[in-house]
């Protein structure tokens, strides 16, 4: 433990990494990454780094779970052991039970799951990496990696998390400003829809600071959107067009 | 992976039921939109716990339980005392729960519970301390689901406040490095907040709160807000599939300040206190 | 660990807590306690508190253990964490395993089960506070929530334990007497059909010992079957009479 | 919930056939109703344990190991030894039974061999303690059904027990509160009694002993019931579905104490032990 | 730990326990040891004592796993807990699955399993004592029952391990030989096809050294193969001549 | 009982077409029967990891993490620091695996990496140690198939090899018997070998390297090699159901051999080292 901590805004407004306090960190964004599935992706926001990969729809196994009048959807969003500081032990902690749940309720807000009665759709999401805003970034990849599968959606949706942070609102804090800070809020949206898909929060904001972070929100998901809209054009264009990157 | 149980397909017959009831301001089982059911509040029922408490909210009953006990803090936060928290969906409390480890709902449930006790800092985990890095106090705080009709989130958080507030632990001397409990004369934690959850349901532009079970398989989605006081929010946890539209946000604030301020007047009352905590 | 420990029976036949040695604890016995259950009821004796529900009968699942000729029965007995000194570990330990067989072994020997092929049967027991006799208080229980189910049994049965302390035979033994005790020894009975259905010995009796135990224990259940009968009653007359408690 | 490989619905017919056999003193197996089946007992065969035995009781064959280790006491018997019995139905030996972590059936016969050995007082756990509340003998007996042809708790409890019987443990010294295990010479653990267990199918008014596997299927239901010696019972178990009618009781009783009798004489042969143990 | 270790061989080229290097332990075979299976075996290596038994082929369970065109093999090798020095947890290790796997995987090689389409065949090994050389000895044992069950198959197949020992090559290492060893080699053929059905290596060898130890594995098993076929024929006259022991 | 996910029944048409091939010199995606897939090689992409690497093979991708700790021997080696090894067919890999805990080809995997590692010495364990018998390093080695088209075991190897060539962990210091981590400075690991694994697919009396998922389909059966170095194999592991013809296995050896210095001249190169290591 440190005997006296670094200041984590500077008086100019900095953030320990240099960002601007609604600037959010680089991102990296792939459609199409992985061959053996139906649609993949993978993400890296600073050192995050998120492979999503999807299998369906497909028949539901076993069988009494499949539905008469829509397809289930099935989501497991798990850290590789080497992925945090020190070693996650090997199988699933009750965090990854919580967050494959609140992903899974985000993407079957969005997925047209009675298109496919009776089937089942498989979502994978792998932190590889883990250093901040897995949840949104998984989310974000994971909804890419539905329409690289060509599965018919409403929208995509997008996620990223904001903090406060020494009183102040943030986007996409780090894992230092998580830690350190007061609150984390992590929020996904499908712009189009205009509509909340995921929401949690973690510390304590009153109700403006809640309005703030929310559209600080929005405005870290807009970007995403785009990303995630030309990372699918960028493969699906370079599937049609020979010769083509 | 992890539903078991899960709900049957709503109707979108009970759906449309529901939202013409709301647009005039009506329910199912006749109470207003921003209406609780009828609210019990029982503390210190088991006498082997330090504390515990019994909620009957409508049709939903829930128990928990508080032992104490001494441990080792987390590696992390040498200087704070330990909350544990487990929750468990009893089959016995209806067809949709099953025996069996905690599945994704109740692990779910234990950690929003956990997230409003925390994260509202409830309890000053710096003053259960005894020796630094070393010995602390462990709280493990249990709740069961004895009986669902809906919403098991607000008065599974009312029930493990309320005996979190009520349990009693012994004195700690620390005598050359030991620890020993002088297990005749109990004391109270150290209690400075007294976080209350609210769940919303969302239909369309419309809200309301503390959906039954039918209510929940007819709803848009739902919202669980956890407020520490009457001005802050601890905890938020959307919890079903569904869309939440943006131009419904602010009422859902709203009405979940209003309908918190209303339980934790209620939980003060049982408690027999009034106003903030010393 | 006391160096010198209270005589657990004084000079004139009294126990610790002031019963005598065919005294039986408080009870309370409750039919129709949980809404959602098909039948259900609550038991206090003493410290002792357990809640019984039960569902069915239902079509049995998975599949491949329907009986083509009639019901299965399932019984789970199971103890909240708090419910001990101490604090129990969730999940389910071997004691409570063995209770859950015994248990069910006891009421599948009541229960018509020939009246509903290919369907299963669910009893669940919650122990919320454990004080001794949680076993038979257990199935006490779930044998009027059966009733309460309205699922047809040949008749109710009820059991208590009667124990061996400091060489007197005593009824209901409190958990003080059961640890410090020479012996414990659970009964049920179907009083109606003459017969046992339940009984368990741990400790050690002589031949005499065992039938004067046994005949105690007969007192015990027969005062409980009569309790039984009354809440039966209870709930059964308060549903019919309108305006009636 | 944890019933695997349940037995097939017991026929009425088979039922109405033994029972009338039973009514002329005969069985299906050419057995009188009293009579055990031909009993094999043999003991120090696995040299990696610190005893074993392994006995055939007709068509059940039970193999059983007895290994021992310094360990910590349970908090509330710090002044004595620990026993720990873990039993498995290998799924080589029935087709009832299945891989896996033990099932309901196997945990009650450990349960059941753990009751006759403990309650028993079989071994003076008291002399098992080397410093007090710290560091004490733990004996486990692992159980194993090889072949299982009806009533496993009755031979395993003989190889259990002849197993502990000629167990061979080092000598222990305590020098400077560590304990340290002289393992060239080795001596038996503290025996002062040889509980036997007796197995009573109950069919009607009638009873018979030692049951096979398709009499088990015909009986109406059964006890186990352990003898700590002639005259003390230390266990009773009744562990199927089925009524026991209050008439039965005296019979079951004094026939479990006679074959008991015998069961224990057999076993003292094997043990070359004649009479009670010094 | 010893400060001076006993050497392995001796300057006359003789082992610890007496033997020649291309001698191997006593051994014990017997087919036809358990009554409720369908087939089994006993085999004593040294102190190393295994039965196996198989059940089959019978109805696939669960259905889903059920092959149209053949029968699914499934094996278990296990270890009692008291078959080590010190004591083996209750449960499958790893090292248990893994042979469990390469056993099946061996005996799926010989079995006819196209002869019962839609069924199952389970064989279970289960390890007594164990003392060098198990995985081999078990799948020696399970080849005999299986013959013993009547499953048509190609061919017997028995396995034995060779190591490295001191830079010599040794047949059917003991205990110590293998711990202290500087390779263990376990080897399992089917000699009338000219085969190999399991093979694996810990430890080093160059390619002179391994064909050395594959030769010398190969002279072991023509013995077990004997042993094996005059188990079987023991069986079996025992079965159809009156009288015989 | 452990087969999860169990491939489709070979073809017998596949099997005569890759053998046909073969007989040519020839391979479904144009291989020849010796040749491996385009093997792409990258390391320290996980910052969090203290040694990582990411191999592409073909159509398989593996992902590997070193993370080492402070923690006590195994007793039978008190003298050596320990290496775990765990590896996991991720579901999103392949329709053949599922969630869950590792199956039994996963722990085949670990295991497999394990020994060639540990078999092939490629670790001075010795020089790991900081108080004998009581405070070792302890390596933990995860390896992670994120694609899978066939033969996932010899890009996990050069996977896991490559972490632990390019590790780099604190100087510890041993002070009053305390091991305290210097983590301004950090070091390689003690390696000596560079071991690498050749995976060969027989068919009839013929053999190839590097299977693809299809081509595993239709052999008969596979067998993975591990090569310490140029002269010795640390590791052999027949993975498959089916027979080894004797007659092949002189050139099993020889081949795999030759494609083991291919690879770890490959593995050198991105390694940056030349040759044997100092």
């Amino acid at each position: 433990m440190e005997k006296v901590e670094q200041r984590l805004i500077t008086e100019d407004g900095r953030r320990i990494d240099g960002r601007a306090l609604d600037e959010m960190r680089p991102v990296r964004i792939e459609a199409g990454v992985l061959d053996r599935s139906d649609g993949s992706a993978y993400i890296e926001m600073g050192k995050t780094k998120i492979y999503a990969a999807v299998y369906g729809p497909k028949e539901a196994h076993p069988r009494h779970l499949a539905q008469p009048h829509k397809a289930i959807l099935n989501c497991r969003y798990h850290m590789a052991s080497f992925s945090v500081e020190g070693r996650k032990a090997p199988g699933m902690t009750r965090r990854e039970i919580e967050l494959s749940k609140v992903i899974r309720e985000a993407l079957e807000s969005i997925v047209i799951l009675e298109e496919f009665p009776r089937s089942a759709i498989d979502i994978f999401i792998e932190v590889i990496q883990a250093d901040a805003g897995t949840r949104t970034a998984g989310l974000t990849a994971a909804s890419l990696a539905l329409a690289d599968a060509g599965i018919p959606v409403l929208d995509l949706c997008a996620g990223i998390a904001v903090g406060k942070v020494e009183g102040r609102i943030v986007l996409d804090p780090s894992e230092e400003e998580d830690k350190r800070g007061e609150a984390d809020m992590p929020v996904a949206m499908a712009p189009r829809l205009g509509s909340i898909v995921l929401l949690q929060l973690n510390g304590r904001l009153n109700s403006s600071e809640f309005r703030e972070a929310l559209s600080l929100a929005k405005k870290g998901i807009d970007v995403l959107y785009e990303l995630q809209r030309k990372a699918l054009s960028k493969k699906f264009s370079g599937l049609t067009q020979i010769g083509e990157d | 992976m992890y539903r078991i149980g899960e709900k049957p397909y709503p109707s979108k017959i009970m759906r449309d039921k529901l939202y013409e009831l709301i647009l005039r301001g009506e329910r199912l089982d006749g109470r207003r939109p921003y209406q609780y059911r009828p609210l019990e509040l029982k503390t210190s029922i088991i006498e082997k716990t330090d504390g515990s408490a019994m909620v009957n909210l409508g049709g939903t009953k829930i128990v928990a339980g508080v032992k104490t006990a001494l441990g080792q803090p987390y590696p992390d936060t040498p200087d704070q005392g330990n909350i544990v928290v487990n929750a468990e969906l009893l089959p016995l409390a209806s067809s949709f729960f099953e025996p069996g480890p905690p599945d994704e709902r109740a692990i779910e449930l234990a950690r929003v519970v956990d997230r409003c006790v925390r994260e509202s800092k409830m309890i000053e985990l710096d003053k259960l301390v005894y020796v630094h890095g070393r010995t602390v106090l462990v709280i493990y705080i249990d709740v069961y689901v004895l009986d669902y009709d809906g919403n098991y989130f607000d008065p599974s958080v009312l029930a493990a406040v309320a005996a979190l507030a009520t349990a009693k632990i012994p004195l700690y001397e620390v005598r050359n490095g030991d620890v020993i409990a002088k297990t005749e004369s109990r004391f109270g934690l150290p209690v400075r907040k007294f976080p209350v959850s609210v769940t919303v349901g969302l239909i369309g532009d419309k809200i309301l709160v503390d959906p039954t079970s039918l209510e929940e398989s007819a709803i848009d989605t739902s919202i669980v807000l956890g407020w520490s006081d009457d001005d802050e929010m601890a905890a938020i946890q959307k919890n079903l599939q569904g869309l939440i539209r943006f131009d419904t946000i602010d009422e859902v604030i709203r009405v979940s300040r209003e309908k918190s301020v209303e339980l934790r007047t209620k939980l003060m009352e049982v408690l027999g206190r009034v106003g903030a905590p010393s």
